[in-house]
Parts: C-alpha cells; structure tokens; sequence
C-alpha cells in the first residue's frame, strides 16, 4: 500500500462530484412533497391531512397529507401503466441484449473466424449512430417488412402484425448489444483461458464449462454490462418514440408529452420511489456480499 | 392523468347507468352506431384527451382504446409517413392536414355517418386547409399571441413588431416554431405567413436575425413555467399556456397584435390504413357529444368549436374541478371561459387572423432560414 | 491394452506468431511414453514443452502428425472425451468454488453419485493431506496447498495418464523438495503415468524414469537420466544438463571407444570417449568434462593429468567450486565439502598451483555444432 | 453434425457470433444502406424521396448553395460547418469537464477496499435511474432565477444584510455545460475507473523510490496508465454529445442549433430526409473513424466497466 | 558518513490481518549492514523479509525502533528523500515507457540535465548489457532482459544502497545461474551495499558476504556462509540451509570443544563440537551432521563409526544421494559422482551394508527447540 492514496484532494473532489450527482436527485424527491400542482416552484410541503383542498393551484389539505402526490400516483393509470412497459422493455431487453452480447464477446475474444474484424467494428454502429437515424429506419425497416408479411399472409385487422412493445423491444435489444459486449470483452481478456481448459480437462463439455467455470468468472462483468445497457434503456426516449405502436407508451414518452403540459409532482414522487427501491436494492446486495467473504 | 375530472354522478336522463373510476356517469351514446370491431387506436397529442373519454367509450361500447401520444405534428406525421399503419385517429394542426392530404395519408370521411358535425360552430368549419371538411372535424383551437408579465414589463407591447424593441432584450420567450416565429416576422413586415417569395423571405431572414439575440428562450413545450417562475417576462404563446400562466399568476396578460395573430386548430382525422374505421366513428361522434365534450372546458383551456358543449355546460350546477384543481360547477366554468379573452376572443381577432398553411417545396427555405438565424 | 501409454508420432504444431510469420513450436517430434512411466520433458523456455503437453491434453491439435492415447489415434477428440488430465503451471483452481468443490468437479462430470463422489472426493484430499481444508477457497491456501488442491482434482479422476506443466515452479526451493518426493511416491503407489514439464534439470534428474530433452522445439536427447547425465548425445545436452568443462579440439585416431582428441587451448591430446558413432578421424570435436568429475591430485599422475592454478573458489556450502586455469583455459571444478571448517576456502586457496587429471572415462568426446 | 461443429472452432466462433450479426445487419447496417440511398436522392414536394444519383445534399454539407439571394447562380456559405464546429466545441467542452470531474472519484473508487467499490460503482450510476426529463427538470429547479442556487445565495446575503440580485443561470451557454456533464459523468466514471483499479501499487511505489513525489508520480504514471480508459470514456462521452441536443434545448433555451437539432429538424420540421440522411452518415462516419482508430489504438472494449 | 550503511535497531511491524487479528510481521529485530557489503535475508515464505525491505526503502513505518541509512533516522522520511532504491520482485517496470525512459525517470527526478542523464542511462545500460535495447517497451523483453532493465534504472541512480527483492525468483534455473554471477561482479565494481531478499539458499551461499536467516518475523542467526552453514546456531537454521541428519540425544559429558552424545536411536554415545555456551550436562540436544560430510568407509574405523544398510539411492548427477538405515534411524549421505559410470546405481546397491564415519568435527550439538 502506498502511504499517498489518502490525498485529502481527491478526498474533497469525490465529495464535491457526488454532492453534483446527488443535489439534483434530492431536490427531485423535495418536489415530490411540492404542494404546487403546476410544479415550477416550491411552494412548501403539503401542510396537513384532511380532505382535497387546494387555492390557486396549491394543495392545502389532502387526505394522504405530505404524500399527496404519491396516492395521485397510485391512482394514475397512465403513468403506472407507462412505468410498467419501461420496466417490461427494459427488463426483457437487457436480459436477451446481455446473453447474446456475451455470446459475442465469448465469439470475439476465444474464438478465431472469418467475420471476426467485421462483427467488431459493426458493434461500433450504435454508438456511433444519431439516435433519430437510428429510430427512423428501424421503423421503415418494420413497417416495410410487416406490410410485406402482411401481405404474403393475407393478413387483416387485429391479425395484422404492428409496431408495440415487441419492436420497442427488439430496437432497444439492437443498441444495447455492443455495450455488453464490450465490457465482458473486457473481462475475458483478463481471464486466463487456462481456467476453460481445466473444466474440459476434467471432463466437461463446452456449455458445461461455460455454465459451471466460465461465466460465474465472468459475471461481474456481464452485470455492469447489464446494468450499463438496462441504464441506457429506460431512458431511451427517440428510439422509442418511433418504433412503438398503440398502448406501448414508456415512461421517457410520456413524461416527454407532458412537457407540453403540467409535470405534476407525481412524477417526481414516481422517481422518489424508484430510486428509494434501488438504493436499498444495491446496500441490501453490499451486505450480503460481506457476509458472503 | 392530468385531464381526468371529478364529478358527482351526473343526474342526466340519458345517463347510462355506467360508472368511471373518477364517479363520473357516462352518458349513453346517440345515436348508437353498429360497430363490430373490438378496439381503437388512437395517435393523439399528449394528455389531450380527458380519461373519462376512453372509460366511458369503452363502458358504453365495450371497445378497448390503445392511445399513442405525440408531442409535435412533425413526429406524428414523420412517423405515419414512415409506414406507422395501425392508428385510426390522428390529431393534425392545420397546415398538417394540408400536407398529408398530399402524402395521401389521409382517408375522406364519410359525413353520414358523422351526425355529430352538427354540433360545431360554422365558424370553424370548412377552413382552408380542408374545405368542406372531407378529411377532418375540428378539435380544439387558438391563437398565437403576446403574453406579458404586466408585473415586469412596464409599457406594454400592441404588435408583434414591439417585441424587436430592446427593452425586452434577454426577457421574452417564443415558441420553438419555425413556422410562427417566421410567420409574425413576415407579419411585421406586411407579408403574407405563408408566403414563398425568396426575397420576402430574405427580408424577414434580415429581421428576424436581429430579433433573435433578445430571445431567452425557445420553448414549444410548456413557457408558461418560465413566465411563472418569472425567468422570462413576456414573449409569444398560445392560448392554453397564455391561460395557464394567468392562472397561476394574475398578472399575465394575453395581448393581440396589431398585425392579426396566428390562428390554429387541431382537428380529428382518419388515415388511410386505419384498422378499425367502424370504431372511430363511433368514438368521434360519442366524445363529441355535448354532454362529453364538455369535459375539455375543465381541464384544456382552448377555444371550443363545439357549441353543444358549450351549451350543454352554460347555467350547470354540476361540480368539477377546473385547471387549478380546484372544484367549482361546471356553470362556473363556462362563464370562466365566456369571459376569458383568452379563450374566447373577440370576433374581430379571429377574422383578422392568420393560419399557416404547408408552403410545400418551400418547407427547406423556412427551415433554412431558422437553421441559419439559429445557427449564426 | 497398448504397451505405451501415450505416443506422439512425427508431430508438428505450427503457430502464426502476433508478428504473422510461421513458427514451428514443436518440430516432428516423437515419443513413445510406457505404462505406469514418470516421463518429464525438460528444456529452456518456449521450447515447446507446454505445447507437446497441450497437443496430448487435447487443447491443441497437430499441425501434422498424430497423438496416440492407449494405441487409439485422437484426432480432433476434445479434451473432455480424453482419459488424460492435467496439472496446470498455475494451477488454474477454479476461484468461485471450494477445495471440495474443485476436486468434485471432475467426478460430476462424469456423473458419479454423491456418496461416491464424497468417498473419493476424500480420498483424494487425503492422499494429498488437506483434510479439513475442504471448505476453503483457493485464495485462501498457501502456494503448496494449491498446487495440492490442483494435484487432487487431477487425481480423483483416476486418469490412466496425468500430464504435469511445471507444477512446482512457483513454490520455494525448500516447499519444492518436499513436494517432489511426494509427487514421486504417489506415482509410485497409483502407478499413474506421469507426463511431467520441467525446467529444473536436477528436479528432473530426480524424479523421472526417462527424460526428454528439447530444444526449439525439436527433440535432443530421449533416455534415463543416467544415459542423459553420463552420455549426452551433443553438446546442447551436456550443457544444459548438470554443467560441463568443454574444450574444442581435433579427433588425432580413432577407435571403438576411444578417441585421441588435440586440444590446441591445452597443447595436449586427450584420451576421451566418443559418443557420436559418425566421428570421424580429423574432425574437429568438442571435450566435455562434468566439473565433479575431475579429480584434483596432490602430484602429477601420468595420463591426462595438467597443472594449473587456482583463480577463483566459491562456497555453497556442501560444496565448492573451483575455477582453475590451465594455459589460460578456464576448468570448473567441484570439491565436496567432505570436512567441516571454518574457512573451507583454504582448502583451495586462490593462487595454490594444483593438478588436475581428467580420466578417460569421464572425458567424452562430442559432435561439433 | 455435433462432432463437426466440435471439430472446428471458427465454426463455434460463428455460431456465437450469429445472433448478435443477426441484429446488426437486419436492424442497422441494411437500413443504413437504404439510407445511404436516400441521401443521393431528392426532396418531393411534401417530403417524400425522389430516388435519382445527385451528390447535391452533400455538396450543400459543405456550404455551397444554387439558391442565393440577389440572384447569384452559387455561393459558398459555411452554416452547416459552423454548426458542426459548434457540436464539436460542444462535445469538446463537455468531455474536458467530463474528465476533470469524473477522474478524481474514479481514482478515489480504484482505492477503496474492494468490498465497497461495486457500492460506490452503483451510486454513481443510480441518478442516471430517474427519468432524464425529470432530471433536467431538477436542474432548471436548480438554476432558476427562484431557484435552489439563487434562494441559497439570497438567504446568505440576507444574513449579511447585502443586496442581492438573482444571478441569471438558466438558459445560458453554462447551463447547457452543467446539463451535459451530468448526463454523462458515469460514461466517464467506469471506464476510467476500471483502467486506474489495474495499475499495481508497486509501480507507484517504483516511482516513488526513484524520486518522483506524489505530484509527478501522477502526472508520468497514474495518467499515462490510465489514458486508454480517458480516451475509452471520451468516446462513450464525446460521440453521443455530437448527436444530443435536448439538454442543449431545455437548459440552453434552445438558443442555437447543434448537428442534433440539425438531423432531426430535416426529419421532422423541414422534411427533408435525402439532406437529413446525408447530414447523419457524414457525422457517423466521421465518428466511426474517431472511434475505429482510436479504438484500435487503445484496445477501448478492454477499458469499460470491468 | 557511519561505518552502517543501514541499520534497523529494535524494530517491530504489526500488521492488521484480514481476520482483524495483529501480526507482527517482523518482531524486534535488528540488524547492521556494512558499507559495500552484500548482505542476503533468507527465511521461508511469510518470514518478514519483504517487510523489513520495505521499512528500509521507506513504503512502510516501523511500529517500533527506528531505521538508520547512513546514520540517519529515517522516521517518517518518504522513499522519494532516501537515498536507496529497490529492485522489486515483480520489477513493476513501467509499461507505458520504453527501456530508456524507464532507466532516465529516476534521473529526470532529480532533475539531471538532458546530456547527463543520456550518459548515465547509456552507461548502467552497457553494465547490464542492454545496449540496443532503448527503444524497446518491457513487454517486448524477456523475464531476464526485463530483470536487468529492473536493475539498471536502480542503479542509475547510483544509490548508497541498493535494495533487492527476490529478484531472480522469476527467472529458470540456466539464467538464475547467470544473474546470479552478474549480480555479484556488478556489486564488486560498484562497491554499492547489497541488500538481497531470497528464498533460495544456494544463491545467498553463493553471493552473500552476510546472511541474515529470519523465521516468523524473527532473526535467527547473521553470519557469512561459511558461519551460518558449518555453525548453525540453532536447529532451524541447520536445517532451513542446506540439509541435515538430526539425532536426538542427551549430553553425557561436556568440554569446551567436545560433548559426548548419548543418542538411544543408535544406542551409542557420539562426539561432537558443541555449538551454543549454555548447554549443560544431561540437557536433551540434537545432533546435525550434513550428508555430505558423512564418509563411507569399506571396513569399520574404531570412532563414531556404524554399520548400516542402503535403503534407497537418488540420482542427481553431480551426487548421489544415499539414504543408509542405521539400527532403525535413517542418514542421508551424499557421495559425488566422480566417476562416470552407465549405472552409478551399482555404486551403492540397495540393501547393501556399509560403514559410515561421523567425524567429530563434523558433528553439531544443537541445542532441542
Ligand atoms: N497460441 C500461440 N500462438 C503463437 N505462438 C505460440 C502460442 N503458444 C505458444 N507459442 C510459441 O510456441 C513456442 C513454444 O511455446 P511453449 O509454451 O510450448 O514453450 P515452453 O517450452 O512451455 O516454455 P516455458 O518453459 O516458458 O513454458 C514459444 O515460442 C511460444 O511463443
Ligand atoms: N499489508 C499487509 N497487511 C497485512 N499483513 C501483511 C501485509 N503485508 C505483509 N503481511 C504479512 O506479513 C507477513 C510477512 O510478509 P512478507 O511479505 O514480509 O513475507 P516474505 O518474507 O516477503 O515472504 P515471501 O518470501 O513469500 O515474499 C506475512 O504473513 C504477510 O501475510
Ligand atoms: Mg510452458
Ligand atoms: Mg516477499
């Protein structure tokens, strides 16, 4: 260990960026209590409980107190509805975007084939992309092929296929892939394939090894890939926008639309819950791991 | 949502007997039109449509309704364009409809089976970009004009061309809307807003550089929350906003330019792959009603082409909550909105109005005159 | 059942090296390696030990030639389709599971029940001595107890052959000598062949029955380690095994076993032993005497024997080695500390002219190269 | 047929590779090609494509315009480059910031007990959690002339009885920067993260023992070592800040145009899709070459998240 | 300037263990260097050898006592202000520079002139002949070349002291054996103060002027070879150097330089050199003999002289190591192969009897601990 790690410089900066990271969240959940429904100001916590009351545009009184919003929030379909396809999407996208681009990490960095250079730099596309671009012809892309299908199969009304949550899906898949595969690239490479080759000295066939050596070795590696792409999924806003159909609203869209109108607190009281679930999720998993070692 | 009201039950004869969430008591339709498909999608603005319109549509006709939502005319029409294929309503401005009659994205509509135009006001029919209203059925409208802080802003502005004046330098905020902002530049100057003279348009190019600078702030979305949180003064909106901002701040006001304001209106229309044309008609002529459209008044303060529903709410008892939330009658309400000059304004405003209209092969040289006044 | 446990015949691997060229890593090597054998490979770094050893595990497959396991040809047979198993340089424990785990790995895999698998998994611990250790994880043992961990998982398999890639390099000299005669008994008592990968020549001398010897992956020299030591076939073996005095010279006759050598640095003939049957008369030749082999005599003898002065002496304890030079040539010499003192330097002191004699039969003659 | 797959590992390696080509050429490279298409055609009077060979899109890439005012027949003007050079600076600001802020805390995560890193590692990707809008709304919140800062500020003006008059942040160049940085910190934040927590403590100890004080050690090896994560970060930074612009509208008042607002106005507003896809493959490519060199360069997949 | 390079007095390093518990990794310890000696730290694995380096080099504070360079007290003093430098295990070479830039970062910190450092890097370049090599980045050099390039830019900065960490343990037998000379020619025209960690006993035999011997943190004896290899002070460091017979007896009769030994393994009494002062009559005590110092003679000679059988025999090359079993009890012998023989084996058949001789003066009465 060097005696020169404690730099209080550093020290200081890190608090510095995290109060940056975090001051916004806290002033987000401080909204959430906002008694102004128009939510442009903060004009005090909802004072007391009793039934609905509110002058000029403030909440005086309502039956869940302080929590106003988030009973508003309870009781709004929209929105819950909205939440409910950004987590389906980003929850189906990030699992099949993460076994497929570690399959491609494992192909690129184990294996030798003709396509090798060319796969590698094709992960780079959706990088690289402008996301509008990208919405748009993936749209045309489907709604070409849909018309086509359509056709050939004679298909009509309800039958017909159409954009939803699948092609959300799909073009969200499609983006993420390349961050997962770059990060378990990055993890292979530090793995000694030495490990491989004692499982299958021992007698297990390639997906036993996988199964049993390799990827509980990699699996830091394929989480922070996840967690990267699942971060960049629930936020899409573009992509999305273009590739999905009726009743396949997500999150990012709607509150986008509501720019246009009021961005009630029940929004922030939605962020507030959310981000509550994941910090007690993260320090509850930090636990386990201590005890684990 | 944001549009849902609250209502006690409704003691309407025609009432259904069928109850949404909100308490609210749906009206039966009439007439009842024969559908036989089971769903409707709909590609609308956002939070345009009140919750209770999709409830009751669905109580009453056992239809389920899909919505998407859109947030600039441009999407909605980039994406259709695209080959989007399963929306049976859209909500196209104007100027948009003219262009996707182009596109021929748009299906006519068949007028028998739309009982419900009888309850529009004239005045709103049978507009330029769609005569004889074949493909569409007014919505919702209003007025792009100047709204002021009267708080912050001393000598108020009567014309668009007062806004140049630097006084309000680094205070007013505009619409993020080539078309507009372009259009009360030719305005100022004497054009025409739809005007596709190159040297016109240079002229107002020269002009409209020089505004620019002065401006704090480009905002499509919602420039009422600036106005309110006071980081700008006064600038160019449209009616909802202009509302909402005074509202919530009482100093604001809703000045008419000289030079005419910029009218628009939202309007119903059917594309032409629509899935389910049975549905949509049916949803067009029950949400027209006068005892449903009504609902707009409450929570979207535009102006309303419907007169039934205006009707329906003038001297009503019934209890709703406005804009603000706050719960008042619906008679309330309407007077509210009678005496509001900025949902109601003066006859002479709309017939010195004017409407911007798809200028075609033009559209590049707007753009590329707000590319180039932006991007100095 | 074939008489050779494993057998590489006339093999090639080749690589593309990160530069693009084409390297022969193993050049037509072949070896036949007996049942119940302890057979090492012993050679300098990147002479192609690791690779023969991966190409008979099955993670590489033959450029050319072909690799037998019990008389069957393998072909492209995938590792885990092999009765052979591998000790790895690094031991390559897997981190994520227990002792326990590591050494039942193998046995799961060929699907063998739980209490069996309790039974050997045990077994094995044992014949290693690390009971009690199961429930530990690799990170937490000491460099020898992995190498432990990794012979057990190895052996639980009960493998007809166990390759061995340097599974002693990383341990300390002392953990090392205990760990060889361990490795030796154990395969002595399965009777296992033993494919061993070295570059500790003593630690091969030590434990096998045959050792061969390579260099740029090409095979040297093939016997025991007597034949090895004691005959080396060219100069590279005499070198690189045990250190040798080596003087250049020209064969003056010749006969079966015995050729008289010029050796210009000395001005003298050497009687010596040929080892090469192509010698020929007139060819120029290299002397190797292994440096414990030259006798240090008090007065001249007659045959063989040079007088020369000391120039350098270094104590390592059992023994001392002596430089001498002799007309300017630079002989080695190792003297055994046979009695203790306090300063065995005096037993040699720099400067004392000494005579050395080198007898015949420990002065071989070898191929020039 | 199982044998023979086993038998060939480039075999393997395909079949590995196949979904995710499957994806790649089937959502994007095909579609890109389709646009390449577009971008030779021209605009149709209500925004559809005339499919024709005409590089004139790009050519007015370049700023050379047929339509100009008083009749000239061509003439040479810059726009699209300025707004290029602008995104650039853009881009270019945010990521120097980026890197100054994102640096200390990575360092300071590489050095903490490695049983708290994942932790910190989380922390600093839960805000990116919330919803981006809501984000960038808290920052207006922020940066109001009502706002958190300047209520602050009026507070303690207040205690020393001093005048104070709101500062004017929001919808300022600055406000943009801020906007942007946020967004974009935790992209810069792991891979930098993930190169320093390589470095061995024995070659700052070697640095130390040949002389070099903590500064310098810094400057000649903690830097240096760690530069394939910077330049890893400054892509995943860098590029997508060329094509954002919704920050840039929100924050900034949508006061200028970046390549962004570009690309999406000549889908949308100007409808003018040949020129909006030309505008998009000249900025992709000119990126995936960035990207491509310095990749190879740096080996960038080895220096995300580990 | 103080006749110690470097001195530790009394000094103690307590570590927090993972578990929570304290070690004292070095537990009072102290130690004199001279000026230009090359002093070697030797003890098994976990000893407290790279600690006490690290307290030296200034990357660790002691807990207690105080370490001296030049006289001085360093206390508190950071590595960049003491005049030592360190050649680390691992090298940690640095990978972003190439050799030159590796060996000029020491000098650029002091702020040398552009020509100066150029001379000087050329200069310890040439010493560790790596002329040619500048451009070079370390991954593209060799465990050995890279050892050097380790070496050179310590020694360019000509420290009073140069500190080493095991830095051959990397490297194969052949080239350790070649450093091993380099090292120590190097030392000897430098004049500079070696302090050199290892766990291999042969290399500091070979090299050192001193040995320190540590156990557990603790020092257990410092001499020159010759003292810690013919007079071990304690059971330990007789047997942790080179090998040893030990016999467990009980002191019968006691002189200044003789003790009788009864030892009931052989029920005989041995003579032997007493080691320690303060061993008294009938205390219990061992008796070390090295195997190499053991004669086997044909016919029984009258004085500490056994009959014995041959169990086993190994084969090294140079030796031949004898295991004979006397009444039960079982000697190592080492006998040098002098004569080459196909079968050297024959020299000593299992089962055959021999006589062996424990000279009295080669015979050490240790202390029982
Ligand atoms: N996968 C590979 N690609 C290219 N070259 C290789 C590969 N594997 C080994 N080589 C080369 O083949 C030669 C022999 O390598 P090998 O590992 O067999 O040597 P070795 O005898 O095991 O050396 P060591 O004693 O250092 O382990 C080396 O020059 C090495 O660089
Ligand atoms: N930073 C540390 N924290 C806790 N314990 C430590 C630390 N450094 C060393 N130790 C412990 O101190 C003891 C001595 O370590 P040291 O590295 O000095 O041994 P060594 O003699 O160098 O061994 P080796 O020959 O294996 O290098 C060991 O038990 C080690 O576990
Ligand atoms: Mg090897
Ligand atoms: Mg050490």
């Amino acid at each position: 260990m060097n005696p020169y790690r404690r730099s209080p410089w550093i020290i200081a900066s890190t608090i510095l960026v995290f109060i940056f990271l975090y001051a916004p969240i806290v002033v987000l959940m401080t909204f959430a209590f906002n008694a102004s429904r128009v939510n442009v100001l903060f004009t005090g916590i909802i004072p007391s409980f009793g039934d609905y009351q509110i002058v000029n545009g403030n909440v005086t009184q309502s039956p869940c107190g302080p929590f106003h919003w988030f009973c508003e929030l309870s009781k709004n379909t929209a929105v819950l509805n909205a939440a409910k396809n950004t987590m389906i999407v980003a929850i189906t996208a990030t699992v099949v975007s993460t076994i497929i681009g570690t399959m491609a990490a494992l192909a690129l960095q184990r294996y030798n084939f003709r396509l090798r250079t060319f796969s590698q730099i094709s992960l780079y596309i959706p990088i690289v992309i402008p996301e509008i671009v990208m919405g748009i012809i993936i749209l045309v892309l489907f709604s070409q092929l849909f018309t086509s299908i359509n056709n050939v199969l004679n298909l009509t009304g309800d039958a017909r296929l159409n954009l939803g949550l699948g092609t959300v899906i799909l073009s969200h898949i499609s983006f993420m892939i390349p961050f997962v595969t770059l990060v378990v690239q990055a993890r292979l490479q530090g793995l000694d394939k030495s490990y491989e080759e004692a499982a299958m000295d021992l007698g297990a066939n390639e997906w036993t090894t996988f199964r049993r050596v390799t990827f509980p070795m990699i699996l830091p590696g394929v989480l922070s890939g996840a967690l990267l792409a699942f971060t960049l999924s629930i936020d899409d806003f573009i992509i999305t926008f273009f590739t999905n159909g009726p009743g396949s609203t997500t999150l990012p869209i709607y509150v986008y639309g509501l720019l246009r109108r009021v961005i009630t607190p029940e929004l922030n009281a939605l962020s507030t819950i959310w981000i509550l679930i994941v910090l007690i999720a993260v320090f509850m998993i930090q636990r386990m791991e201590n005890r684990q070692v | 949502g944001g549009g849902s009201s609250s209502q006690q039950p409704a003691t309407k004869s025609s009432a259904s007997g069928k109850v949404t969430k909100d308490g609210f008591n749906c009206p039966e339709p009439n007439p009842r039109i024969p559908v036989t498909s089971t769903q409707l999608n709909l590609f609308v603005w956002t939070q345009y449509i009140p919750e209770d319109f999709y409830e009751c549509f669905q109580l009453v006709y056992g239809i389920k309704v899909n919505y998407d939502e859109y947030s600039s005319n441009e999407e909605m029409d980039a994406k259709l364009q695209a080959g989007a294929t399963s929306y049976d309503l859209v909500q196209p401005t104007d100027y948009t409809v003219t262009l996707m009659i182009h596109q021929g994205l748009l299906q006519p509509l068949d007028h028998s089976k739309l009982p419900v135009l009888s309850n529009f006001n004239p005045a709103y029919m049978n507009l330029a970009f769609d005569p004889g209203n074949k493909y569409t059925i007014p919505f919702q409208n209003g007025t792009d004009a100047i709204v002021v802080n009267t708080a912050k802003v001393t000598d108020l502005p009567t014309s668009w061309a007062d806004l140049w004046k630097p006084e309000y330098k680094g205070r007013m905020v505009f619409a993020d809307d080539s078309r507009a902002v372009i259009g009360l530049t030719l305005l100022t100057l004497g054009y025409d807003v739809n005007t596709t003279d190159q040297s016109q348009l240079d002229q107002a190019k020269q002009k409209l550089a020089q505004l620019i600078p002065s401006i704090k702030k480009f905002d499509s979305d919602s420039p009422s929350a600036d106005l309110i949180a006071g980081d700008v003064d006064l600038g160019e909106t449209w009616t909802g906003e202009a509302f909402l901002a005074q509202a919530q701040l009482g100093t604001i006001k809703f000045i008419y330019p000289k030079e005419g304001v910029i009218l628009w209106q939202d309007n119903w229309a059917m594309p032409k792959s629509a899935p389910h044309t049975d549905a949509a008609y049916a949803w067009l002529n029950y949400t027209m009603q006068g005892d449903m459209f009504w609902m707009m008044l409450t929570s979207f303060p535009y102006t309303n082409p419907n007169d039934a529903a205006l009707n329906y709410a003038k001297g009503s008892t019934m209890q709703v909550t406005d804009v603000n939330g706050s719960s008042t009658t619906l008679g309330d309400v309407y007077n509210a909105y009678i005496d509001s000059p900025i949902t109601n304004p003066p006859a002479d405003v709309i017939k010195s109005g004017h409407r911007i209209d798809d200028v075609g092969d033009a559209t590049p040289l707007y753009d590329q005159i707000w590319t180039e006044v932006k991007g100095q | 059942m074939s008489e050779f446990a494993v057998e590489l015949q006339d093999v090639v691997k080749k690589f593309i090296t990160p530069e693009g060229d084409e390297l022969a890593a193993v050049n037509h090597v072949s070896m036949q390696i007996k049942n119940g054998e302890f057979f090492s490979m012993l050679g300098s770094s990147g002479c192609g030990k690791t690779t023969s050893l991966r190409m008979i595990a099955g993670f590489e497959w033959p450029s050319e030639g072909e690799v037998f396991i019990e008389g069957k040809p393998m072909g492209h047979t995938p590792p885990f389709q092999r009765k052979v198993n591998t000790v790895f340089q690094n031991y390559a424990l897997f981190q994520h599971m227990t002792v326990y785990q590591n050494v039942a790995f193998g046995l799961e895999m060929e699907g063998a029940q739980k209490a069996e698998i309790e039974k050997r998994v045990k077994r094995a611990l044992d014949m290693v001595q690390l009971t009690g250790m199961e429930r530990r994880f690799p990170k937490q043992l000491s460099g020898g107890q992995q190498q432990r961990v990794a012979l057990a998982r190895a052996l639980v398999k009960t493998p007809d052959v166990l390759l061995l890639d340097e599974p002693l390099g990383a341990l300390d000299l002392k953990l090392r000598k205990e760990m060889q005669l361990e490795l030796k008994s154990l395969q002595q008592q399965l009777g296992i062949t033993f494919i061993y990968v070295t570059h500790d020549q003593e630690e091969a001398l030590t434990m096998s029955d045959r050792i061969a010897v390579m260099s740029k992956g090409k095979m040297m020299q093939m016997g025991t380690p007597v034949e090895i030591y004691e005959r080396p076939h060219n100069r590279f073996v005499a070198d690189f095994i045990g250190e040798s005095n080596f003087l250049e010279g020209k064969i003056k006759s010749l006969s079966k076993n015995e050729a008289k050598v010029f050796v210009p640095d000395l001005h003298v003939e050497l009687t010596g032993m040929p080892i090469a049957d192509d010698l020929v008369k007139g060819e120029d030749v290299v002397v190797s005497i292994r440096p414990e082999k030259i006798r240090v005599a008090e007065q001249s003898a007659n045959q063989n024997c040079f007088e020369g002065k000391v120039v350098n002496t270094v104590y390592i304890g059992s023994d001392t080695h002596v430089v001498v030079d002799v007309k300017g040539a630079r002989l080695k010499v190792w003297e055994q500390n046979r009695i203790s003192r306090l300063d065995p330097k005096s037993f040699y002191s720099v400067g004392e002219s000494v005579h050395l004699v080198l007898m015949p039969e420990n002065t071989l003659v070898l191929k020039k190269d | 047929m199982l044998k023979r797959l086993r038998e060939s590992k480039s075999a393997q390696g395909t079949l590995l590779i196949t979904p995710t080509l499957i994806f790649m050429i089937g959502l994007l490279i095909i579609p890109l090609l389709l646009t390449l298409v577009v971008s030779f055609g021209q605009r149709s009077a209500d925004g559809g494509v005339i499919y024709t060979f005409s590089l004139d899109n790009y050519i007015r890439l370049l700023g050379y315009s047929t339509d100009c005012p008083n009749g000239v027949s061509s003439c040479f003007n810059p726009l699209y480059l300025q707004i290029l050079w602008r995104s650039m600076a853009l881009g270019f600001n945010t990521t120097v910031l980026v890197i100054l802020m994102a640096y200390p805390l990575a360092y300071f995560i590489a050095r903490v007990k490695p049983k708290w890193r994942n932790t910190f590692l989380f922390l600093v990707l839960v805000p990116m959690w919330t919803n981006f809008v809501i984000r960038v709304y808290a920052w207006m919140m922020i940066l109001r002339q009502q706002g958190v800062i300047n209520s602050l500020l009026g507070w303690i003006a207040g205690l020393f009885h001093m005048p104070f008059t709101p500062l004017n942040m929001l919808y300022t160049p600055g406000a943009v920067l801020v906007g942007m940085v946020y967004e974009f910190l935790p992209f810069m934040i792991l891979p930098i993260y993930t190169s320093l927590e390589k470095i061995e403590n024995s070659l700052y100890e070697a640095a130390a023992d040949l002389g070099a004080n903590p500064f310098r050690t810094f400057l000649r090896i903690t830097l240096p070592l760690s530069m394939p994560g910077v330049v890893a970060g400054t892509i995943l930074v860098f590029v997508p800040v060329m094509g954002t612009f919704i920050v840039s509208d929100l924050l900034g008042g949508a006061q200028v145009i970046l390549v962004g607002n570009l690309i999406q106005r000549q889908f949308l507003d100007a409808r003018d899709p040949t020129f909006g896809s030309a505008a998009s493959l000249v900025l992709m490519v000119l990126t995936l070459i960035v990207t491509y060199f310095y990749t190879r360069k740096f080996g960038f997949g080895a220096e995300i998240v580990a």
